[in-house]
């Protein structure tokens, strides 16, 4: 902000800090430029862009049967949420139509994908403020434990453990294998019981209060002038989540809770995506005793590249990715490549209010609110 | 409000045309007049919700930006699209409306050297200071000797 | 901060107790829990079936000759473009000239499987790739050839995969839905 | 010193000083194999496995890495600070073992200030630390400083207090005299006063030690590791034994002071064994403490020692004396 780039960075009793590019904390490849008076940071100024791939520069260049698989680059930790939003947005043009059991898969991965995204948050977060030599670690270990029984079933699933390619415009690519439902099941029972394990070790602790609580307040003002999406959003207050506001592939069947918390602080985000970890495994369990028979796409196997033609047009397709809003907005000018690919990436957005929020903390604050933001690089720079 | 009363009160306005049909309502915005229907959207229609910026490049019908903004509580999309017409980069910046506008608009200058009159701070956000030309222009060359890429 | 201030001396040190009590009972827990590491080189993963390695050619088991009939589907489309085939041209097949896959910028996306009409080209289970020569990651014909034989195919090939997402006109037999586990032989030439 | 009368003072320190150093850097060496083996063990982990069998020649392995490893000076470091500090940082945790009595007579010096030296020494740290953190020019490594003797000052005094408690019981500030005191009712059983003094003393050792969750001035997600980020090879070692050494000595106070020390079934000259095994067990639950909980930030740790360990410890002092009278009293 203006505000904050105007104060001097050689003021004599001010300490200007580079976090980042490379620390353990920035999630990636994050600069934050703090200055410093004693431990508080008087400004910042957030340096992104190390991780910038050209995504949007590729889209134009790559066929619309090519870039499912390279849109799960983008979100790494929630490859399919960016792959549906984007193959959303080219059936929206052309207005394919995707059959009901490719619709119940997509929902089944993508919540699996919002379990297994929460675990790793919970994880680094618990990292962030335990330190990578104490109780952050056990944690982080913990949940890395549970998050690769779910990898384990994309595996088995797709083949692929983090990058899926799972669908394609008009369905998706893969049918679930024998016995896929009944790991599925197990693994979900499995990981609500560990979920009250975390739980004890966090909620109600007094340690984990101390770092959390009123740090990092996102007022539900500044969070939609910012644009902040998904479970920030919904930690300051405002009841927004496009699953149930917009649904898309058939999030309308399903009963689920959309958690909100008034706020906006640290513990708040923890609290929601606490309860969001458990309306996933139960929209999961829901899809397994509802799933359709039927194909699993509207249109034959992809042969060749020409296959998948849009027509002229244009439409945004968004997805509730488990960082928030992922929009994909897509312009097609009727041949088989987008003409205009434009990435609204959750993170970018989360994180662009950090610059409102960080000023005024202590160092050991920033680290705690860059662990509830959950930003992604991948996304924020695509 | 409702998406309906939304086109109505800003079909009020002169200048802008409002594209029909579609959830969303669009609008066609005069460059000149982006700053002040965008506060109208925000405070009238009650879309407090930024939810990104970006540019088109329509080779050579010139550059065109597109913002999308939400009112979370009653469910409207508005989509505020200005022409900024042939050989034109100036564009005003929203950033006084919306906070969020800052870092898309400095996004959207990075890669398609929109000048945003009144933003703050317009540096390029994801590519290095340094950095020659604005890629996503059409006329940008991408200079790679692999197929796909050319 | 406020709040655990705002709490008093007593109900401080019982909530400080009761969360170290609580999260040290869970660390104890998780000390009688069995490991959850695999000794990688010396046991062994279990792969899945669907699982996407190292690109291989395959041979038909009958004849012994190539599937791979150079028709460059696949070098079109690689989304990284890691892929270059020439063709040659006989008199009762065509065959590829030469087969290039640079694996260093493979992205393991399953493409290349899906559009090949004689399941010649497949994946395998193995990611077995380490190596300090960059050079070795250059697969040519022979080397694909040698990988397919080396290590277990994995069930995806190119008329599995389609006939997987059969498209809703034909009416997908049930067994092809279904049979993603079952059929989880080497895939061989059936082409 | 009974039974080696013929020898002189000078030789039987020279002689007990060095099998104490020697012995010391072989348990310390492997006292992190069991710290880390513990920690994974807890994290669902194996820990370390391929140096030997089940990693047991882990710790050998890390120190010949550390020997080879080249030694780095940043540029602008204040460089007689930055290589004096690991030396400085070293001895004060060295030293501490010379007044411990590991069996009766066995040790260094049995000094009757015995636990006002070892307190005394071991607070001495922090200059070395403090060095590290201003001489490495370093604004991680300086931050990292500041918050260290904020933090080790504000502990040193529940830490006496605690420490205290067993004194006063024992009545003898000579740590064989209190292991003496407890040949018949360890000090950690004594009902109420012993247990509570005993979490004091776990609680002020952990911060003391630098520890998650008061492992502030370490801090690896904010400074990455404070005060030793831009140090390497054996100045590296010697901060990182050191602080073992510190660790390790305050489990053996610990033991000392609550646990009866070599008081033990079987012979006698199975004591100095006894002795170890119950420091080890004060090690594991500092080991355990550490990897069960997040870290705090430092105006909290400041105001948990202020504001709730301090008057804790206080009040423990005054029901002590209370009890110790009213002992005296139905004594007389």
């Amino acid at each position: 902000m203006s505000e904050v780039r105007e104060i001097d960075y050689t003021g004599s009793e001010r300490l200007t800090m580079n976090m980042g590019p490379q620390h353990p904390s920035a999630h990636g490849v994050f600069r934050a430029i703090l200055t410093l008076e004693g431990e508080k940071i008087v400004a910042v100024d957030a340096v992104i862009g190390y991780l910038h791939r050209c995504h949007e520069k590729l889209a134009e260049t790559l066929a619309y049967v090519q870039y499912p698989s390279i849109a799960s680059k983008t979100d790494y930790v929630a490859a399919m949420a960016s792959e549906l939003a984007y193959v959303m947005a080219a059936e929206k043009i052309g207005q394919f139509e995707v059959p009901k059991r490719a619709q119940y898969l997509r929902v089944a991965v993508n919540e699996l994908q919002r379990v297994a995204s929460h675990l790793l948050w919970l994880g680094t977060w618990c990292l962030d403020m335990g330190g990578a030599l104490g109780g952050g670690t056990s944690v982080f270990l913990y949940c890395i434990r549970e998050r690769e029984q779910i990898l384990d079933l994309f595996e088995s699933l797709v083949g692929a453990r983090l990058l899926y390619g799972f669908h394609q415009v008009g369905g998706v690519r893969y049918d679930i294998p024998t016995g896929w439902v009944e790991q599925c099941r197990t693994t979900m029972d499995l990981i609500e019981q560990r979920l009250g394990e975390y739980e004890s070790m966090l909620h109600d602790n007094a340690f984990f209060e101390m770092r959390t609580r009123g740090i990092g307040v996102i007022s539900s003002q500044l969070a939609q002038d910012v644009g902040v999406c998904g479970p920030l959003l919904r930690a300051s207050g405002v009841k927004y989540d496009l699953r149930r506001n917009a649904p898309y592939s058939s999030y309308e069947d399903f009963e689920f809770a959309v958690p909100v918390e008034t706020e906006g602080d640290c513990h708040a985000r923890y609290r929601v995506r606490m309860v969001e970890f458990r309306e996933s495994i139960r929209i999961v369990r829901q899809v397994l005793d509802g799933l359709p028979e039927g194909p699993i796409s509207s249109r034959p196997g992809v042969k060749s590249l020409a296959q998948v033609k849009v027509p002229k047009g244009e439409a945004y397709a968004r997805v509730e990715g488990p960082r928030g809003e992922v929009g994909c907005y897509l312009v097609a000018d009727g041949t088989n490549k987008p003409y205009r690919m434009k990435w609204r990436g959750a993170s970018f957005s989360n994180l662009a209010v950090l610059p409102h929020i960080i000023p005024g903390v202590t160092v050991a604050d920033v680290v705690a609110i860059m662990g509830s933001v959950d930003p992604v690089f991948g996304e924020v720079d695509r | 409000m409702t998406s309906d009363r939304a086109r109505a009160l800003l079909s009020q306005i002169t200048g802008l045309t409002v594209a029909d049909g579609g959830p969303a309502v669009t609008v066609h915005v005069p460059t000149e007049q982006l700053a002040s229907v965008a506060a109208f959207v925000k405070e009238t229609i009650g879309c407090a919700f930024f939810a990104f910026s970006t540019a088109i490049d329509h080779k050579a019908d010139g550059l065109e930006t597109v913002a999308y903004v939400e009112n979370l509580d009653d469910n409207i999309t508005v989509v505020l699209r200005a022409k900024l017409g042939a050989g034109n980069i100036c564009c005003p910046s929203l950033v006084p409306v919306y906070r969020g506008a800052n870092w898309m608009e400095r996004e959207t200058y990075d890669m398609f050297g929109v000048q945003f009159e009144g933003h703050p701070d317009l540096r390029r956000i994801l590519l290095s200071d340094d950095w020659d030309g604005h890629p996503l222009l059409k006329s940008y060359a991408v200079d790679t000797p692999y197929p796909p890429y050319r | 901060m406020s709040n655990p201030k705002s709490r008093g001396f007593f109900r401080e040190a019982v909530a400080l107790t009761s969360a170290v009590v609580r999260a040290m009972r869970i660390t104890g827990l998780n000390l009688f829990r069995k490991p959850v590491t695999v000794h990688y080189p010396e046991k062994p993963r279990v792969y899945p079936d669907r699982y996407r390695g190292l690109l291989a050619l395959t041979i038909d088991k009958e004849t012994g000759e190539e599937n791979c009939i150079g028709c460059r589907l696949c070098e079109f489309i690689c989304p990284p473009a890691v892929i270059k085939v020439e063709m040659l041209k006989a008199e009762k097949r065509n065959y590829a000239k030469t087969f290039t896959l640079e694996l260093y910028a493979c992205e393991f996306c399953e493409l290349c499987v899906q559009v090949c009409p004689t399941d010649a080209i497949v994946m395998t289970k193995s990611f077995d790739m380490a190596t300090s020569d960059r050079r070795t990651m250059l697969l040519d014909k022979d080397r694909l050839h040698a990988i397919g034989l080396q290590y277990e195919n994995s069930w995806g090939t190119g008329n599995r995969l389609r006939d997987m997402q059969a498209p809703p006109k034909k009416v997908a037999a049930p067994e092809a839905v279904e049979a993603p586990k079952a059929a989880s032989a080497p895939a061989g030439g059936e082409a | 010193m009974t039974g080696t009368s013929a020898m002189s003072p000078l030789l039987v320190a020279l002689i007990s000083g060095g099998v104490v150093l020697g012995a010391l850097t072989g348990l310390l060496a492997y006292v992190t194999l069991l710290e880390r083996k513990f920690a994974a063990r807890m994290q669902s982990r194996v820990g370390p496995y391929r140096v030997g069998p089940h990693g047991l020649l882990q710790p050998i392995a890390d120190g010949v890495k550390l020997l080879l490893k080249e030694h780095l000076v940043p540029d602008a470091a204040d460089k007689g600070v930055f290589n004096l500090a690991p030396v400085i940082f070293f001895i004060p945790c060295m030293l501490i073992f010379a007044s411990m009595p590991f069996a009766p007579g066995l040790g260094v010096a049995d000094l009757n200030i015995g636990v006002l030296f070892f307190l005394a020494v071991s607070s001495m740290e922090i200059v070395g630390l403090f060095m590290a953190g201003w001489g490495s020019n370093n604004k991680y490594a300086l931050i990292s400083a500041m918050r260290a003797v904020n933090q080790i000052i504000s502990y040193d005094l529940p830490f006496v207090m605690a420490a205290l408690v067993p004194v006063m019981l024992a009545g003898s500030m000579k740590l064989s005299d209190i292991a003496t005191a407890q040949q018949g009712l360890w000090f950690i059983a004594y009902p109420v006063i012993g247990q509570l003094a005993f979490i004091a003393f776990i609680v002020a050792g952990v911060a003391a030690e630098n520890r998650t969750p008061f492992d502030i001035l370490e801090a690896e997600s904010e400074l990455i590791a404070g005060f030793r980020v831009e140090y390497s090879g054996m100045k590296f070692a010697f901060i990182q034994l050191g602080e073992y050494a510190h660790v390790i000595g305050t489990s053996f106070l610990g033991a000392a002071l609550f646990l009866g020390a070599w008081a033990g079934p079987g012979p006698s000259w199975l004591g100095p064994l006894w002795f170890t095994i119950k420091a080890l067990l004060v090690f594991v639950l500092f080991t355990w403490v550490r990897w069960s909980f997040l870290r705090i930030k430092v105006d909290q740790i400041l105001s948990i020692s202020w504001k709730l360990l301090l008057p804790l410890t206080l009040l423990l002092l005054l029901a002590t004396a209370v009890v110790i009278v009213i002992r005296s009293g139905a004594g007389v």
